[in-house]
């Protein structure tokens, strides 16, 4: 069987599908499972990997046998190909974490593991595909399956917090589609590459509506600022592996399809400094909101919040180096947060109250999760040698070579608000007047191998940046080369006449 | 009663409804209180969104586009087919859209059962 | 004061529409010359019959031209179910049991319901079956045949559809779906590719695979309908 | 494998595996950083040949480290110290839980000033100042957050400091494309003016922090007081003459030296930092009188220092510069031998404050000579090396006629006395207590150190040569020029000299035959009383209540310079604070909980877009 | 041709007026049936523009099952918009 990229999709599926018929047979396949199948993806995505960067051509899977604009097409170029490798990974090695997270009932496992496969399939999807509506309908997927793990739990708020995701996810796929929809009767056609191709004949007024629209639904998914109240309470509520899954691939495919559309898509140019400025404001408003929250995942959220704010600046500055910065922080910000998540999520699991001062001097009773929670720390806020300095350097210098001064000065100044509020934390668990909670919930074995293993990530990155560079350079490149995209998925010329 | 007003009350009404659909139902999601009435909304803003679709889609004289016996006659005729994508792309809408509203249903029901009310501005036990 | 707003905001998107959508004139092609194939439209139209010999060209796109949404569809209501499985889900104490939430009807609809019920199975599966023939599908097919199960439920108190079969149903047409995609795969190269015989158009048997396709989305959207269905009706709230 | 590189490594490993033998038995945690210090100690002194470099591209930055006449003296000013530091703590530390933990920290903080030192260019000098600054943030919360939010506030100052540095850094790669040290000396001089005056007060923001001068000096006292002595005393006597190296660079180099730098600017920035070192020292030298905690004492005290450190090195003449490093390098002997003597004291009397201890001096008389060594010098009198280093920033002062900050420097030194006087009366002399009479004599690990470092202070106030060399190839590679010294004869700005040899011998043979004389005179026994020992009006004063002299030592001082006191920096800054706070919370208040707010918040989004599309998107 | 511009107007009239009742009517229940009144509608349009698959599904899934899950959730909920909520302490559910 051909390794291609529709194994992604195609896999995933097969197993969800069955896992209900294993189920039968024996409960604990329907924990098993999806790792196998992950663990699998991983494989082809090295595999797929070797074979981009050995031939610089992007793997494209034309799907039903249909040449690129009529059919849907897959693209696992070394940009999609880099995002889908680190989700493929992030994903494993939070099944790894996330198996036996809990003792719960097997009905509930069973869904909680096929949502969870979804929610990876469809982000996975949202980065491959080359048609505009197929994105569409795997935001959808993603969607759904997250509105059902936020509310996962019963012994919390999730029922609220998956309704107010649900409430402005909903907004967000209307809009996404009134915009596929204009998109259409404009250029009467739904695959990517040609839409770029055909996008000068839009007349522009009509063109900037439809990036409004765009640039609103797929803001919501981004967590741009005014659009992202539903994000804290979603990672707040859901389950401590969800969170992570949510930092780690959800909010990243959001930000893949803003990217892909204001980059690829369409040709104004004003949509850069929008998401500078968008950025900046999502920045320093979550940075200020962390601030002051008492409950760990919530601030946690709203770092990632900032960390996107972040990203789209680094988006939107343009360049090839700021772009390869953003590349940077975003892989940097999947393991990270990934980490802080996933350490984060037991020490909450064993406060009564979620709340940070009761979690004083846990760091004696509890140090390998302490230890992984301040290393997370320290490397999110950019700290040297740890991988978060890198891309905060990086896209520093983006800037500064853009004469883009103030922005630095304004970056610089929220890192100290998230220094503060980060140590402010860290010193609390280590050297805090201890309170008399005990440990019940050991971390599974599971658990301590995948934070050793993001650990050990976050060290290398940071003592020696370049075994990642190399990929996100390739990435960055294929992202900003909107003509080679386009004529790498279109067919040429004759073919498209003897079709 | 000539094409040229025939053609803009046709328009008027369907463009017209459907829009007017979108904007009612934002209304309902953004000014009543009750979860349900929200539901409904989104499900009419759905509504409407699919309406817009096929009204895009459609052709003036135009049969379906379907080659059956009669059909191929009509096109022989000369008779133009609708487009079929938009009508393609609403049926998976209209699928997805269904879904989304059985969970949407389902967490008001699960919040009712906790927090004994479906008045969304009761609703604030995560804020900030 | 909030209402006026609202209806301030509302009033702004809505000219935007409507300014937007009076530039898309109602009723024209915009498909272009059918044999230049500027648009993807144009281009099923043209190339349906002779290539897929499938006469509904919409069931052709939804099968076949973009066959990939339509998994992602089904996925979505499958996870629907899932979703509403896992937040419905609760904990049977001792001695409780599932309670119908809608109560016992008249006799004359019971009657009814007995006689039609059939009938309306067997037109869902009409349906679906000559979704590549007729107007209509595995959507449609299977949405009448959940309708049928509905009727049931709302004409007898305690009618069930045993989760067992619901899951089989559901798994396997699912299966049979991806494995017939992955066997294009396999042996014509492509996911989801057309890898049988096209009959003649209009015959039942024709299209290739995209009956069996439809078959099996039919199924599995009349499974995973009436599973959303039951889940929702065998909840029951405590009061 | 180069030397660097190697020394670098060696730190980081020796650091590691002391954290993870500590598991098998502390001991093994202190024997390993022990031993990785003094190898690399040994590498340091033997092994490294001038300017022998090392570079490196990583991340597709090119790094460069090398070593050269200026970054040696404070290179072996860092192991030298650390050394003897660490072979004191192994003793105090011994029977403290976390050993690895602490001697991790501690060996990565060597290895970042050692990093600091050899970092040509300015990426990696951040790095390492980076590492530097959250290593001793560990360090500084080691003993719990019991006394407020040291460690939170430390860190704020610290990263104030660092974004600054990373902002320059940003700057001068727009200005130049480089980052490295050399090219900003050489192209500082053409980058136009308001960059000019951007990097330098950012930079200098940097190392003021470290250095705690003034206004950025509200982490110091506490940061130096909480954490445990043996790493204060490498702490206040190697972390901040860190910001001493850097403040070198930059006013001596770049300042002084680039051409085409507006003197304008540079006048104005150093003589205002000169001021503000001045100030520095007369506040802190205050400060430290009224407190009543040894450590608290000795922390004034050493910000106090490097307020005249600050001021020589703003000054920038050859005599200032000179008196600047001179008395950075006495600084980190007598005030590291200091507070080793407090940490001394604190472990065998189980407190510093100077209320409760009295009359160590035949308890520990050790540490007293120490102590007393230490203190002689660092109140500037002769024979000890303080004296010199004084001496000549007066002269330097007093030459390029900065008339005010000599009075400055005067008034702050005579303070000085009073807060040594105290330090010494109060912890050693003065009548004996019965709580401290079963007080012993520190081991000899803490000793040894102790000892050595008086006997280095007393050898550098007789031959200062010794330290003239290698400070004057230094400032010759700075830019200074060539300049002259001896090894005991200190020539001046007027042309006479200053024999310290002839000095020291006077005032031994004094010492010498006063002791004699006391010795002979009271030969027969002499009775020490405890202060209960008195008898007012036939009435026996109780237990309870403290007679010691210490307490309420500078009374009429303290009311006499109280209006200064009222208003601390502290604050003002703890203010600022709680109105960003404020502000925060406030600010999160658009997150209200009610998901149609939120639904609202999309469509005003839209609205806005709509509205303003084509201003944003064309 | 006047007929059709009729009966499309009356269709689009009773929409739209559909609509606005699913939306004021504070009785959840007729709101529910109203929003099955504008599906049906809808698939009249549908089938009027020459969607027939469109039609059928909108019929079959807008009509009957969107409404029927909105009756149940009205019977598992409140029925009136305007009731006054009950003020009790939320129970978390059981954990699992």
């Amino acid at each position: 069987m051909v390794i291609s990229p529709v194994h992604y999709i195609a896999l995933p599926l097969l197993a969800a599908f069955l896992i209900p018929l294993f189920a039968k047979i024996n409960k604990e396949l329907v924990r098993i499972i999806p790792g196998l199948v992950l663990a699998y993806l991983s494989a082809v995505s090295i595999v797929l990997m070797q074979k981009v960067v050995n031939t610089g051509q992007p793997v494209i899977e034309t799907l039903a046998g249909w040449q690129a604009p009529w059919g849907i097409n897959l693209v696992f170029s070394a940009f999609t190909g880099f995002l889908a490798t680190l989700m493929t990974f992030m994903a494993l090695l939070i099944w790894i974490y996330s198996y036996r997270f809990k003792k719960i009932d097997s009905e509930p496992a069973m869904k909680y593991y096929i949502l969870f496969m979804m929610l990876v399939t469809g982000s996975t999807g949202i980065v491959l595909t080359g048609d505009i509506f197929n994105m569409f309908v795997f935001m959808e997927i993603t969607a759904i399956a997250a509105y059902s793990l936020t509310a996962f739990y019963r012994d919390r708020d999730g029922a609220e917090a998956g309704f107010k995701y649900l409430l402005i996810g909903s907004f967000a796929s209307a809009f996404v589609l009134l915009a596929i929809l204009l998109l259409y009767t404009q250029v009467g056609t739904l695959n990517m590459a040609q839409i770029a191709e055909r996008m000068h004949t839009v007349p522009t007024g009509m063109k900037i509506t439809i990036l409004v629209l765009f640039v609103t639904g797929l803001g919501i998914e981004a967590e741009m600022f005014p659009l992202n109240g539903w994000a804290p309470d979603a990672y707040s509520q859901s389950p401590g592996p969800v969170g992570a899954t949510f930092a780690a691939l959800v909010v990243k495919a959001g930000v893949y399809s803003l990217i892909r559309v204001i980059f690829t898509l369409f040709d104004i140019h004003g949509a850069f400094d929008f998401l500078v400025i968008m950025g900046i404001i999502t920045l320093v408003i979550s940075e200020f909101a962390a601030m002051k929250q008492t409950n760990l995942k919530r601030m946690l959220a709203y770092s990632s919040i900032g960390q996107m704010g972040f990203v789209l600046i680094a988006f939107g500055i343009g360049t090839k180096e700021a772009v390869f910065g953003a590349l940077f922080l975003m892989f940097n910000h999947a393991v990270i947060k990934g980490l802080l998540f996933m350490s984060g999520s037991y020490l909450v699991y064993n406060t009564p109250s979620k709340d940070i001062k009761d979690m004083a001097g846990i760091g004696r009773k509890f140090p390998f999760m302490t230890f992984f929670f301040a290393l997370g720390a320290f490397a999110i806020v950019g700290l040297p040698p740890f991988a978060g300095f890198w891309s905060k350097l990086y896209i520093l210098l983006a800037a500064a070579d853009e004469a883009m001064l103030g922005l630095v000065a304004i970056i610089l100044m929220v890192s100290i608000v998230e220094i503060v509020y980060y140590f402010r934390v860290v010193a609390k668990l280590y050297w805090g007047k201890p309170t008399d909670n005990e440990v019940y919930h050991k971390p599974t074995f599971g658990g301590y191998i995948s934070m050793t293993i993001l650990a050990g990530v976050i060290l290398l990155v940071g003592f020696y940046p370049d075994v990642i560079t190399g990929f996100i350079d390739r990435a960055a490149d294929t992202l900003l080369d909107k003509g080679e995209y386009i004529s790498n998925v279109l067919p040429k010329v004759q073919e498209l006449v003897n079709m | 009663m000539d094409p040229v007003l025939y053609n803009k009350i046709v328009s008027i009404g369907i463009y017209g409804s459907a829009i007017g659909l979108i904007l009612i139902g934002l209304y309902a999601v953004l000014v009543k209180k009750h979860l349900t009435k929200i539901v409904i909304g989104l499900s009419i803003i759905d509504s409407g969104i699919h309406l817009l679709f096929i009204a895009v889609g459609f052709i003036k004289g135009g049969t379906a586009p379907i080659f059956s016996p009669k059909g191929i006659e009509l096109v022989n005729q000369g008779t133009a087919m609708v487009d079929p994508v938009p009508q393609a792309l609403v049926l998976t809408a209209i699928v997805i859209g269904f879904g989304v509203t059985a969970v949407a249903l389902s967490l008001v029901i699960r919040l009712y059962r906790h927090q004994h009310t479906a008045k969304i501005d009761h609703i604030k036990s995560l804020k900030w | 004061m909030k209402k006026a707003i609202v209806i301030l905001l509302l009033a702004v998107v809505g000219w935007v529409l409507v300014d937007t959508f009076f530039q898309v004139n109602f009723g024209e092609s915009r498909l272009g010359e059918l044999e230049q194939q500027k648009t993807v439209g144009a281009f099923y139209l043209n190339n349906t019959v002779e290539k897929l010999t499938v006469a509904n060209v919409v069931t052709a796109i939804v099968v076949n031209y973009r066959g990939f949404d339509t998994l992602g569809e089904v996925t979505v209501l499958f996870l629907a179910a899932a979703g509403l499985g896992s937040i419905l889900y609760r904990r049977k104490e001792e001695g409780e049991h599932d309670v119908m939430v809608l109560n016992n009807s008249s006799q004359l609809l019971q009657t009814g319901a007995r006689l039609i019920f059939p009938a309306i199975l067997v037109l869902g599966v009409y349906v679906f079956i000559h979704g590549h023939l007729t107007p209509g599908g595995g959507f449609q097919g299977g949405a009448i045949i959940a309708t049928g199960f509905l009727l049931m439920f709302m004409a007898y108190k305690d009618y069930h559809v045993s989760h067992n079969v619901l899951t089989w149903v559901e798994s396997l047409a699912g299966v049979l779906f991806v494995t017939v995609g992955i066997w294009g795969l396999i042996s014509g190269g492509s996911f989801l590719e057309n890898v049988l015989g096209t009959g003649v158009l209009n015959d039942l048997v024709s299209g290739g695979v995209v009956p069996i396709i439809y078959i099996a989305v039919g199924f599995k959207v009349a499974a995973e309908l009436t599973g959303v269905l039951e889940t929702l009706l065998n909840f029951k709230t405590k009061k | 494998m180069n030397n660097i590189v190697l020394i670098i490594l060696i730190l980081l490993g020796g650091g590691i595996l002391s954290y993870i033998l500590n598991k098998v038995t502390p001991l093994f945690a202190g024997l390993t950083a022990f031993a990785a210090t003094a190898v690399a100690a040994v590498l340091f002194f033997t092994g490294l040949s001038a300017n022998d470099s090392f570079e490196f591209t990583l991340g597709g930055m090119q790094l460069s480290w090398g070593i050269n006449a200026y970054s040696w003296i404070f290179g072996a000013m860092v192991m030298a110290f650390a050394f003897l530091a660490l072979l004191y703590s192994m003793s105090y530390m011994k029977g403290k839980d976390r050993l690895g933990y602490f001697y991790l920290n501690y060996s990565l903080s060597v290895m970042a000033m050692m990093g600091i030192i050899f970092s040509r260019d300015f990426i990696s000098l951040f790095i390492f100042w980076e590492i530097m600054t959250w290593s001793s943030f560990l360090i500084v919360v080691y003993q719990g957050l019991s006394e407020g939010r040291v460690g939170i506030k430390y860190m704020i100052f610290s990263a104030i400091g660092g974004y600054a540095m990373l902002l320059s850094i940003v700057f001068m790669k727009a200005e130049m494309g480089s980052v490295l040290i050399s090219d900003l000396i050489a192209n500082f001089g053409s980058f136009s003016s308001g960059n000019q005056t951007m990097v330098g007060i950012l930079l200098l923001i940097t190392f003021g922090v470290k250095a705690a001068v003034m206004p950025l000096h509200v982490w110091a006292p506490r940061a130096y007081a909480d954490s445990p002595m043996s790493y204060t005393s490498v702490f206040s006597g190697l972390l901040s003459k860190m910001g001493i190296f850097g403040m070198g660079i930059m006013l001596v180099s770049v300042f002084t030296q680039s051409k085409g730098f507006d003197a304008v600017n540079m006048y104005l920035i150093s003589s205002v930092l000169a001021w503000m070192g001045a100030i520095t020292g007369v506040m802190a030298t205050f400060y430290a009188i009224i407190q009543t905690d040894a450590k608290r004492l000795l922390a004034y005290s050493s910000i106090g220092q490097l307020g005249y450190i600050v001021m020589g090195l703003a000054i920038g003449t050859k005599l200032s510069v000179m008196a600047a490093l001179f008395l950075a390098v006495v600084h980190t002997i007598f005030k590291g031998t200091l507070f080793l003597v407090v940490g001394a004291v604190e472990r065998q009397a189980g407190t510093t404050d100077m209320t409760k201890l009295t009359a160590l001096i035949r308890r520990m008389p050790l540490t007293f000579v120490a102590a007393l060594m230490s203190i002689i010098a660092l109140a500037g009198i002769p024979p000890l090396a303080g004296f010199v280093g004084k001496w000549m920033l007066y002269e330097s002062m007093i030459v390029s006629d900065h008339y005010f900050l000599v009075i400055m420097a005067f008034l702050s030194s005579t303070a000085a006395f009073l807060y040594s006087y105290r330090f010494l009366f109060g912890i050693f002399l003065g009548q004996e207590e019965p709580e401290t009479k079963d007080v012993k004599e520190a081991p000899a690990l803490m000793v040894i150190p102790m000892m050595l470092l008086a006997g280095l202070l007393f050898f550098l106030g007789a031959f200062p040569g010794y330290l003239f060399e290698p400070i004057a190839n230094g400032m010759e590679y700075l830019g200074m020029g060539h300049i002259g010294w001896n090894a005991t004869v200190l020539s001046n700005g007027w042309g006479d000299h200053l024999d310290t040899l002839a000095v020291v011998n006077s005032i031994v043979i004094i010492f010498v035959v006063v002791f004699i004389f006391l010795g002979l005179k009271n030969r027969k026994k002499t009775r020490y009383v405890t202060t209960k020992d008195v008898h007012t009006s036939g009435e026996i004063p109780t237990e309870n209540e403290n007679l010691t002299y210490a307490v309420d030592f500078y009374k009429p001082f303290e009311r006499a310079i109280d209006p200064v006191m009222k208003r601390k920096m502290d604050f003002y800054y703890n203010r600022l604070g709680e109105g960003l706070e404020s502000f925060f919370n406030f600010l999160r208040r658009i997150y209200t909980g009610n998901g149609q707010t939120y639904a609202i918040y999309v469509i005003i989004f839209l609205v806005i877009l709509i509205i303003f599309s084509k201003q944003i998107f064309i | 041709m006047v007929f059709n511009a009729i009966f499309l107007s009356l269709l689009a009239i009773i929409l739209i007026a559909a609509a606005i009742y699913a939306v004021v009517q504070k009785d959840l229940l007729y709101a529910v049936i109203a929003t099955g009144v504008i599906s049906l509608v809808l698939s009249i349009y549908f089938f009027i523009m020459q969607a027939p698959d469109v039609a059928l599904t909108e019929a079959a899934i807008g009509i009957a099952l969107t409404t029927i899950i909105f009756v149940i959730t009205i019977r598992n909920t409140s029925r009136r918009e305007d009731e006054i909520p009950v003020t009790k302490e939320p129970d978390r559910g059981d954990k699992n």
